[in-house]
């Protein structure tokens, strides 16, 4: 009962604050509300037992993409354009899609029903037999890493396209920055936001243990290769919104992150070559090792690991490309305004 | 008639858990009613901790478990740590741009209007 | 009915609300906050119909026999960290874009287009009617 | 008793909601998001314990992390909080 009006709260205020969303004009607001949303999302996936699910999203659509949107939004404009394109139009269109929608609705099995046709088919095998097959206790990550590798070796894929694509756009050409400037920078820093430094400090070296301990304990609880990327990465934009860019850049060096990147996937696919040389399929766990069991674990290991590599050092590129080109126009920004008031 | 220990911790938990939701609505009210930015920060800072530290320490009494239980006493000590800082940064923030606090009743009586303009004021550059 | 379909009725109307603000709204930023509503009322839906009524977290425990479906969860953890990539790549054009024309709404970036557009066709004509002239 | 503080956690997410949509300055956005983030942590853990299943505290953990990196972020970005740099600027003054 209390489950059913968790579920009818969080959902509702989904829809209320979606509306809010659409109406605001202020691009800060909006992405304000987009941060709320993306908690109340994951707050209902716990509610709906998707704890893995929830962990991602908790890292994602709270903390990574709020962040990204806020360094877009200071490059291109706070306000929005108060011209829309024929509301009543877009508003027809979108009221026909939506009553076929909920008209098709209709027909499906009632929320959690327990002879759905999505619980009848493979999701018994997984519930009943991964135990003896694959060996671990969460689900979720037997699944995600045995029975769909080749799956999640594609999204994984999929992911460093992304990165490749951003380094493609955003990335620019840096002069060596003086050290000498940096220190300097520093100094004059530390003096401002003294105790959101400290405490800042004191949290990261947690913040990355944490992200290790969700890394091996996939296996046990929530938890693996996607969530723990995401929550190191955010330790590292934690660092460099805290301490500066130019201080995070020379902690870590970008084109071993690039590496890093890499070798992530390349450790996926050879995991998945090697268990074809030993005589089986592709990413078929097995015959990694004498006992079937012993082999699905070795495999898991190794390919969260590269899985964990790939997502954190993407969305560090990310990160580093979006604030590098905010802080190159912000500099080209003041150098203008200095010019302005000289011709004064 | 004989307390046992358990029935002690039971309404322990209970009495913790209670004085946590109260200070929740209480918080909730402060953000929603009160007239300019410092008093609705003030309500939600000081509610807000004492709020989680109450209901974390309630559901530390009732599981028994180790592993949950530091697990709770790791939020509870993340949650000292953090809100403090995010409202102390919060609050310089918004003094150092400019926000003032409203001080006088006539400007309560405005504050609709005065607070409609400064989200422009403030607007960045 | 009404409670065994709320979940996919808030669905429709969120996916909906989302598809508004994709095709009325002009500004970039916006589109691609639209997409992620769009995108993040996908992933309600496959969590919804993977809960079983009674069923708990897809991890094994000893004593509990009814889980809910961990298929739809693989799908969505996948499908939530291609999301942030995708949308990333997405406001990495929009940042391309405002750098090129100095604008992220739709309509004035159209009106740039026509202009260049035009420019190059009226040069073309001009270009071309020389041509049949010359000879 | 446990539900009962459930109820009033989403109560007060509720009131932070409308506090984040209404406005009316910056700051008081920021603030409701950070409400909401640690009542959104104090609904987990008590979800947790409601379901029956309170091992899953890590994403709470998670939580109290994430929302302390966005308050950051969001002071950062929206131009209230620069980190000032001794630049042409400050040389010409």
């Amino acid at each position: 009962m209390i489950g059913l009006l968790i579920d009818i709260t969080l959902l509702t205020l989904l829809v209320g604050v979606a509306i809010a969303i659409a109406r605001m004009k202020d691009l800060f607001a909006v992405a304000m509300l987009a941060g709320i949303y993306g908690l109340l999302t994951a707050s209902f996936f716990v509610a709906m037992d998707a704890v893995d699910v929830a962990f991602t999203e908790a890292a994602v659509g709270a903390g990574i993409s709020t962040l990204l949107m806020f360094v877009v939004i200071t490059m291109t404009g706070r306000s929005e354009d108060p011209v829309r394109h024929k509301p009543l139009l877009a508003l027809l269109v979108v009221t026909i899609t939506g009553s076929l929608l909920i008209f098709g609705t209709l027909d499906m099995p009632y929320f959690g029903a327990p002879d759905a046709p999505i619980h009848t088919h493979v999701a018994p095998r997984y519930i009943n037999d991964s135990m003896q097959e694959v060996g671990v206790i969460n689900l979720v990550t037997a699944v995600l890493a045995s029975y769909r590798a080749f799956d999640t070796f594609g999204e994984v894929v999929v992911v460093f396209t992304a990165g490749i694509g951003v380094l493609a756009l955003l990335s620019v050409a840096r002069r060596r920055e003086d050290d000498a400037v940096i220190e300097l920078v520093n100094d004059s820093m530390h003096e401002q936001h003294l105790i959101l430094r400290i405490v800042t400090k004191m949290l990261i070296p947690f913040i990355l243990l944490f992200a290790l301990y969700v890394q091996f304990h996939g296996d046990f609880g929530p938890g693996g290769g996607f969530q723990a990327g995401v929550i190191f990465a955010s330790a590292i934009f934690l660092y460099a919104l805290l301490f500066g860019l130019s201080t995070a850049r020379r902690v870590i060096n970008q084109s071993i992150i690039r590496l890093v990147a890499a070798v992530g996937i390349l450790l996926y696919g050879c995991v998945g070559v090697v268990s074809m040389l030993n005589g089986g399929s592709f990413l078929d766990y097995n015959v990694l090792s004498s006992d079937p069991i012993a082999g699905q674990h070795l495999g898991i290991l190794l390919i969260e690991w590269g899985v964990g590599c790939t997502v954190a050092s993407v969305m560090v590129i990310i990160f580093f490309n979006f604030a590098g080109r905010q802080e190159d126009n912000q500099k080209a920004q003041n150098e203008e305004d200095i010019d302005a008031n000289r011709a004064l | 008639m004989t307390l046992d220990i358990n029935t002690i911790v039971e309404i322990l938990s209970g009495f913790c858990l209670l004085i946590g939701s109260f200070l929740c609505i209480s918080g909730g009210v402060g953000i929603l009613r009160f007239p300019d930015f410092y008093t609705r920060m003030h309500a939600v800072g000081v509610t807000d901790t004492l709020a989680a530290g109450m209901i974390l320490v309630g559901l530390m009494l009732q599981n028994p478990d180790a592993l949950v239980v530091i697990k709770l006493l790791m939020i509870l000590v993340m949650t000292l740590f953090i809100n403090p800082t995010a409202s102390h940064a919060l609050a310089k923030a918004a003094f150092h741009n400019g926000l003032m606090p409203v001080l006088d009743d006539t400007e309560i009586l405005n504050s609709k209007e005065r607070n409609k303009t400064t989200d422009n004021d403030l607007e960045p550059k | 009915m009404l409670i065994g379909l709320y979940n996919y009725w808030v669905v429709v109307v969120l996916m909906m609300i989302g598809f508004y603000i994709v095709i009325a709204h002009g500004n970039l930023v916006k589109k691609i906050v639209g997409l992620t509503i769009f995108q993040t009322s996908v992933f309600i839906f496959y969590i919804s119909i993977a809960k079983v009524e009674g069923g708990t977290a897809p991890i094994l425990h000893a004593g509990i026999e009814v889980y809910s479906n961990p298929l739809p969860h693989v799908l969505i953890l996948t499908a939530i960290v291609v999301g942030i990539s995708t949308t990333a790549l997405g406001l990495a054009l929009t940042v391309r874009i405002k750098e090129a024309y100095g604008s992220i709404e739709e309509s004035e970036i159209q009106s740039q287009d026509n202009q260049i557009q035009d420019a190059h066709t009226q040069g073309a004509l001009s270009q071309s009617t020389e041509s049949r002239e010359s000879p | 008793m446990l539900i009962a503080a459930t109820l009033a956690v989403l109560v007060a997410m509720i009131l932070a909601i409308i506090r984040g949509i209404v406005g009316p300055t910056l700051y008081d956005r920021i603030l409701a998001v950070n409400m909401f983030g640690t009542k959104t942590v104090l609904l987990l853990s008590l979800l947790g314990f409601v379901m029956g299943r309170p091992e899953f505290l890590d994403i709470a953990i998670v939580y109290a992390l994430i929302n302390f990196i966005s308050v950051v972020g969001v002071l950062r970005y929206s131009g209230t909080f620069e980190l000032k740099q001794p630049s042409a600027e400050s040389k010409e003054e």
